[in-house]
């Protein structure tokens, strides 16, 4: 009897302590900024420049003695939780930063953990400035979710300059992972490119754990496809995808649509098969100067440099400009204001649109590089808006 | 599907079921000796890729090297889990079990702070593709074969003509009675935790400059491995080259025909099917 | 050469072994008799360290064998013939044998194998068999075989002639004569115990893990008491 | 017509018969021993009864109906309920607990009783638990764990269990191995009084001693085949069971 | 050796406690806790099977049953809670059925080997399935539990729906624990010869107990559906059906609470490194020392500090009562 109520006492005990958890008060003049993000796992290059850029942003505003409202300075806060891209996980952070550090703003990672927390952030009246690809998350529905990423949409209109410059392109092959980003990313792209006359022999999907991809790529390649497109496929896949459809004697050339650093693939792929690759949203050569200071001041921060880590500072750009343009917290006027202001972001002038597309215009729109890989290097092509403005 | 899709599939299959049959034979031959199943596996081969990352990429040395580095090590390794997790135990098949997942969990959790977020590679050992049947196929895939094939036959040498491997194979038969020839049965058994790990550390460092290496890699395969020893027979070794071969191909083929997934549901409905019809796979035995 | 001192030895809550003592003199064959369940076959297995004494002395020469493990046990020179045979069933004959012969040299393995070929010669003929396949009697031939190969100075025998028609065990009965002559020791544990008091020396008769008469061979074959013990006249 | 009734009971491991042709009959009331030297067979037809091996050959006749092939617990049903040599009990289960396994063929409690009842066994059944446990002089036990009974309330518990299960036909197998004189004749004294509440026994036990006091007639086996049978006066005075038990010794070279 | 007191009165203060939790914890705790009592639900309803000796690493498969069952009779078919979660639990328990009939005869490491194939194809028919799960876009606008035609809006009715839910099973898995068929479970995993000697028809038992756990991970499973709203396939993975397992080998197989202790202690344990990338770490580094130096398991702790303590003060090793 003495050791089953210990026993339990012994429970309760964990509880308690549990309940009790991290400290809560803070000073009147600190603003939260809530951030759940993949912060171990698989999904950790993602998320850690994501939490990072983040905070450079925030520290560097505080550093100048915060961001100045109504006359009076505020200190911008991170507050950053692990989802490892699981949904309870990323549920339970959400309702974490919302219910019990009362955050007010919130970017969250990930395009199946943002839309389980879509209802959350709506009821509770939160402004939400993602990164994900995710069809349908940018809609009236959502008014308060600010997508802070070029989504397949906003990426495809690098296709009239391939028609213009490389007309005997003709036969498309698209890969992507087999998930929401997938198919949407196939989908959007397929449509858009259809129309521009192309003719798409080839869509296929597969697992993200995938290594071994030889039998899709044998699949594809009996189509003969002139180009292949992988999509926003991450970088690990992408450079494997490359590496063995050359093994099987893919001459053609590769395109990705989503910001993957192409010295990563070329790791993996090799440098010469990476040759002639072309890739939105990512370029190494000429490197504008306010990319080149950012890596500095990353490096200098974190050490480890992540080329991610340039669009994924959207959300804190945005939200600081916001803020400023409402000089007011209320995520209502700072929604307001998010729909009007114009600010910069690192590749140049970033507002948010896309209204004729969506619905609402809740889409970061900005010019993204397009660029081809010279002698390993991504070199910049043009730079390129959205379809939609 | 054209003859030329075929042949080039069967050969990428082979080259595969290459892979699957190293990681299977140590599950099976640590199963056979001990009835555990281990779950730690999959971690052992992703620690075998990432061996050859350090000493052959990082470190320079000849992957050669590399390799045999990478299987020692692990098989230190194993010796070591033997003896500080699995003999304290005793014995107990389900706590060996949560033990092994729970090292598991911790080597792929640790991993990523270790081994760093973003995803490593190894350069090709044997770059080019070569041209076999009016196929194409790369070197580095072809070369796997024969480095499989040795590592098998040296195995197969190892516990058919030498002392230890007859005691392994005695133990497997009567723990006891191999006991009773003088046989330290403690030794033997972490001899096949140090062979197990050492073949998955093999697959893995073979595959490394193959495919990219992260903490999470071990997954896939090891789940590949449990179907093979099921489909082989747990504790058969000749069932297991057979399923690792059967499962290369399928994987092969069969993904080529109808696509990754479907082959992978068709693996497993193929395995319960199996298990349900003759429960102790194709070369099993009732115990 | 072995002395057992008030060896105990419990299972759970089984005393199967309660204060036995006995000892082999060097060269001889010793016996142990009993029924079912009276703790023979546990005294054997403390012996070479199959299950760990609840108490009592044993000692091999001068060495204690006390919290050794089997395969110590066996580097002593104690090989020990468990109850129902216990062979490699996968193995060949000649595996198994080699197997017996576990913790010696190349060497001295060919050398002992032709002196077992010679008093076996079933079993070189039968050496590429496995030895699963093999009858009874030759499974038997085969155990006691694998035991001789590592030399030992002290055999323990457990039920050699279990399961086996009078003509094998007669035949069992002769090789562990010719055992002996080779200047081996033997413990023999047998439910057979005409075969057990005509080989032995000296025997000791066991009741419920107890020991209840014991003596040399020759009275204990004429004593009535065993019988009694046996039949429960 | 006989309780139970073998014709040509036969089985064979590998190409070995372990039970070879025996025609084994057990009247109502009877207590009947099977006794052999050591690997003659008796466990493996134990097996057979019980439905724990399928005999290659042969058939099982209990109380006029075939038994051949059922399984184990259809059998135990029918009652005829064995106890085994090696686990004979739960260890981890208290006395009673035991017992109340026991009677699990016979209580036809629904879910509705299981899951509504304030009590975790209804009163009747705990009572009929006891009922065994005082026959079986382990009342005073009731509430230990089996582990830590002595060894012979713990063979005993076994056959309290087996007779929870009520059998017309008990099975015995080896009740007092390990046991001193005075426990087994106890034990012994126990089985003659449950012939007298009217069921069967046929038993396989080494003890002499114990058999030859307790059984009206005797099967000797002997490499799987029957060897004799008769009254115990007959059987211990045969010469070719005496051979079989004692052996032959090895003629004087 | 049983409480008279100590029990109800510690059952009480639990209970009262968890009762308590939306008053005070506000609704993020009620969030944590929510899920707590899910995964209590998994974790207690495993253990039948376990007990039976059968080694099922694939309970998160009827967990994923139940979700989507219950998930999609409620979003397409307008279904009500109560009854879209019984459907959603008695097609866990029917799957079972289907699953664990034939694989009855497979003792030991094949049955555990199935029941991790199962959690495999399962999770690939969520993910191919795509018109009907959606596949990997996620199961999403899952409508929130009601009871009797209210809507459960608020986390603290869903809390105490789910705290309802968990008192109820656990009443339920408690009662069969302690009843005739909990011992007959008991028998089939100390000694399955013996039981079936006494006349224990072993795989209806087995099937059971299976299908029992099938039922309730079915029910756990709908309830975390329409509690996160949201269902994605790789979430009811090998992963999950792991944790489920090592809930109960890290709370101690020995008693009813064992999985109770183990899936509140291991869920809990990750709120305080909720923000650090090391919470994986520490989870794997508690479960591999409570294997080794608790084998049977947190239940056991007191005891064994008790021991402790008393080594310390004793001057003389402790005499066991069977010396």
């Amino acid at each position: 009897m003495r050791s089953q109520r210990s026993r339990m006492l012994a429970c309760l005990t964990v509880a308690g302590l549990v309940a009790v958890g991290p400290g809560i008060t803070r000073a009147q003049d600190v603003v939260k900024f809530g951030v759940s993000t993949p912060l171990s796992g698989p999904a950790a290059p993602w998320g850690i420049p994501h939490k990072n850029a983040t905070e450079l942003i925030f520290d560097e505003i505080n550093a100048q003695g915060g961001l100045d409202v109504g006359g009076k300075k505020y200190k911008l806060e991170v507050v950053a939780y692990d989802h490892k891209y699981v949904i309870a996980e990323g549920v339970a952070t959400v309702n974490r930063l919302i219910a019990k550090d009362g955050v007010k703003y919130v970017s969250i990672l990930g395009g199946a953990v943002v839309k389980a927390n879509e209802e959350a952030v709506n009821e509770g009246r939160v402004l939400n400035l993602p990164l994900a690809y995710a069809d349908g998350l940018v809609s009236p529905k959502n008014p308060l979710t600010f997508h802070s990423f070029p989504a397949p949409p906003e990426t495809t209109s690098f296709w009239k300059w391939v028609k213009q410059n490389h007309p005997s392109l003709k036969r498309v092959a698209t890969i992507s992972p087999n998930d929401d980003t997938g198919w949407w990313s196939i989908k959007v792209e397929t449509t858009f490119i259809q129309k521009l006359g192309y003719e798409t022999v080839a869509k296929e999907f597969f697992e993200r754990t995938m290594t071994d991809f030889n039998p899709v790529l044998l699949r594809i390649l009996t189509q003969k496809p002139d180009v292949i497109s992988v999509l926003a496929s991450p970088a690990g896949s992408v450079g494997l995808i490359i590496k063995q459809a050359r093994e099987l004697g893919f001459k053609g050339r590769f395109i990705h649509i989503g910001q993957v650093d192409t010295s990563v693939v070329a790791n993996i792929a090799g440098k010469a098969n990476v040759e002639g690759m072309w890739v939105h949203g990512f370029v190494q050569t000429p490197l504008p100067e306010r990319i080149k200071s950012w890596q500095t001041r990353y490096t200098k921060k974190y050490g480890e440099w992540n080329a991610t880590s340039i669009d994924f500072a959207n959300p804190a750009f945005a939200f600081v400009a916001a803020v400023k343009k409402a000089q007011s917290f209320d995520p209502k006027k700072v929604a307001d204001a998010l729909g009007v202001v114009e600010f910069d972001n690192l590749w140049g002038k970033a507002h948010f649109g896309g209204k004729d597309y969506y619905g609402i215009g809740n889409q970061i729109i900005y010019p993204m590089p397009f660029s081809e890989v010279k002698d390993g290097v991504a070199t910049l092509v043009t730079q390129l808006l959205p379809p939609h403005n | 599907m054209t003859p030329a899709l075929f042949v080039q599939s069967a050969i990428i299959g082979v080259s595969l079921g290459s892979i699957y049959i190293l990681m299977a034979l140590g599950l099976t031959l640590m199963f056979g000796m001990m009835h555990i199943i281990n779950f730690a596996h999959g971690a052992v081969y992703m620690l075998g890729a990432f061996v050859i990352y350090y000493v052959f990429f990082q470190g320079g040395m000849p992957y050669f090297v590399a390799f045999v580095a990478s299987m020692v090590l692990l098989g230190i390794f194993g010796y070591l889990v033997e003896r500080s997790i699995y003999r304290p135990i005793k014995g107990g098949i389900e706590p060996t079990l949560v033990a092994l997942l729970a090292l598991t969990t911790f080597l792929q959790a640790a991993g990523y702070p270790v081994f760093g977020q973003l995803d490593k590679h190894v350069p090709p050992v044997f770059p080019g593709t070569r041209n076999i049947l009016g196929v194409g196929i790369s070197i580095e895939r072809l070369m796997i074969i024969p480095v499989a094939a040795a590592l098998v036959i040296g195995l197969y040498l190892f516990i058919n003509n030498t002392r230890l491997g007859a005691a392994m194979r005695a133990i497997e038969q009567d723990k006891e009675a191999a006991a009773l020839q003088g046989v330290n049965v403690h030794v033997v058994n972490g001899l096949a935790f140090a062979i197990g790990f050492a073949l998955a550390a093999a697959s893995g460092a073979l595959m490394a400059p193959i495919f990219k290496l992260d903490p999470m890699m071990g997954e896939q395969p090891l789940l590949k491995a449990f179907i093979i020893i099921i489909l082989g027979g747990l504790g058969s070794i000749p069932g297991a080259i057979l399923g690792g071969l059967m499962l290369g191909l399928i994987d092969s083929i069969v993904a080529t025909a109808l696509g990754a997934e479907p082959a992978f549901l068709l693996s497993f409905v193929f395995i319960i099917m199996l298990l349900l019809f003759r429960p102790t796979g194709l070369f099993g035995y009732a115990s | 050469m072995l002395e057992v001192e008030n060896l105990w030895v419990r299972y759970g809550t089984v005393e199967a072994v309660k204060g036995v003592s006995f000892s082999v003199p060097a060269g001889s064959i010793v016996s142990l008799i009993g029924a079912n369940g009276a703790g023979k076959t546990t005294s054997l297995r403390a012996l070479t360290g199959l299950v760990k004494p609840g108490a009592g002395e044993l000692r091999f020469g001068s060495t204690s064998l006390v919290g050794l493990a089997p395969h110590q046990v066996v580097g002593l020179g104690i090989a020990h013939v468990p109850e129902g045979r216990r062979l490699f069933p996968k193995m060949t004959v000649l595996e198994n044998l080699t197997m017996g012969a576990y913790r010696r040299s190349r060497a001295d393995v060919a050398s002992t194998l032709i002196m077992v070929y010679e008093h076996f010669p079933i079993l070189k003929e039968r050496g590429r068999q496995l030895a699963g396949s093999l009858s009874g009697g030759e499974q038997q031939m085969l155990a006691i075989a694998r035991a001789l190969m590592s030399r030992p100075k002290l055999l323990l025998l457990d039920e050699p002639s279990m399961g086996l028609s009078p003509i094998m065990t007669a035949e069992v009965g002769k090789i562990i004569r010719q055992i002996n002559a080779l200047d081996v020791s033997i413990i023999l544990v047998e439910q057979n115990a005409m075969l057990a008091l005509t080989l032995a020396q000296y025997g000791y008769v066991l009741q419920t893990g107890q020991l209840v008469m014991q003596g040399k061979a020759q009275d204990l074959l004429r004593d009535e008491g065993v019988k009694k013990a046996y039949l429960g006249l | 017509m006989p309780l139970l009734e073998t014709r040509d009971l036969t089985r064979l491991f590998g190409g070995l018969a372990a039970v070879n042709g025996v025609d084994l009959t057990v009247d109502k009331g009877e207590i009947v021993g099977l006794i052999g030297p050591n690997g003659a067979g008796k466990t493996t037809c134990f097996n057979l009864l019980s439905g724990f091996l399928r005999p290659t050959r042969g058939s099982i006749v209990f109380d006029g109906e075939d038994i051949t092939g059922l399984r184990p617990h259809q059998i135990a049903a029918r009652g005829l309920v064995r106890t085994f040599q090696l686990t004979t009990l739960f260890q981890e289960m208290t006395a009673l607990e035991n017992v109340l396994l026991g009677l699990h063929l016979h209580s036809g409690k629904g879910p509705r009783q299981v899951l509504f009842s304030r009590r975790d066994f209804p009163a009747d059944e705990i009572a009929r638990g006891r009922d065994v446990l005082d026959f079986t002089g382990l009342a005073a036990h009731a509430h230990q764990l089996s582990r830590n009974l002595p060894h012979g309330h713990q063979r005993v518990l076994g056959i309290a269990m087996a007779l929870a299960a009520e059998p017309r036909l008990l099975l015995l197998d080896e009740p007092v191995t390990g046991m001193n004189l005075d426990e087994s004749g106890r034990v012994m004294d126990l089985v003659k009084t449950i012939r007298s509440r009217g069921t069967t026994i046929l038993l396989v036990e080494h003890n002499m001693k114990a058999v030859m006091g307790t059984c009206e007639r005797i099967v000797v086996l002997n490499f799987g085949r029957k060897l004799a049978e008769g009254t115990p006066s007959h059987v211990s005075t045969s010469p070719e069971v005496i051979q079989a038990y004692l052996g032959t010794g090895v003629a004087h070279a | 050796m049983r409480p008279k007191l100590g029990v109800p009165i510690v059952l009480a203060t639990v209970v009262g406690l968890a009762l308590l939790v939306p008053r005070f914890g506000g609704d993020y705790y009620v969030h944590v806790f929510a899920l707590v009592f899910t995964n209590v639900i998994l974790a207690a309803s495993l253990r039948p099977s376990l007990t039976c000796g059968q080694l099922n690493i694939g309970h998160s498969a009827f967990m994923s049953i139940g979700a989507y069952t219950s998930a999609l009779l409620a979003k397409n078919l307008a279904v009500p809670f109560e009854i879209s979660l019984v459907c959603g639990a008695l097609l866990a328990a029917a799957v079972g059925l289907a699953i664990g009939y034939p694989s009855l005869r497979l003792r030991g490491v094949y049955f555990a080997m199935v029941t991790v194939a199962f959690v495999e194809v399962i999770r690939l028919i969520a993910q191919l399935w795509v018109s009907l799960t959606r596949g990997m876009s996620g199961l999403s606008g899952i409508p929130k539990p009601s009871i009797l035609g209210m809507t459960l809006t608020t986390r603290a009715s869903q809390y105490y729906l789910v705290l309802g839910l968990t008192l109820v099973i656990l009443l339920v898995l408690w009662k069969l624990e302690h009843s005739r068929l909990g011992l007959i479970w008991k028998s089939i995993g100390l000694g399955d010869n013996l039981a079936q000697s006494l006349g224990v028809d072993i795989a209806r038992h087995k099937l059971l107990a299976f299908m029992l756990g099938c039922f309730f991970a079915g029910t756990a499973g709908a309830f975390y559906a329409h509690f996160i709203r949201f269902l994605f396939p790789p979430e009811f993975g090998f992963l999950m059906a792991t944790n489920i397992l090592v809930y109960n080998y890290v709370g101690g197989r020995g008693h009813f609470v064992g999985p109770v202790v183990g899936a509140t202690f291991l869920s809990l344990l990750s709120e305080p490194f909720r923000g650090s990338p090391y919470e994986t770490i520490f989870f794997s580094i508690a479960m591999l020392l409570t294997i080794l130096f608790l084998p049977g398991g947190l239940i056991t702790l007191p005891r064994k500090l008790a021991e402790l303590r008393w080594w310390r003060t004793a001057s003389s090793p402790t005499p066991s009562p069977a010396a």
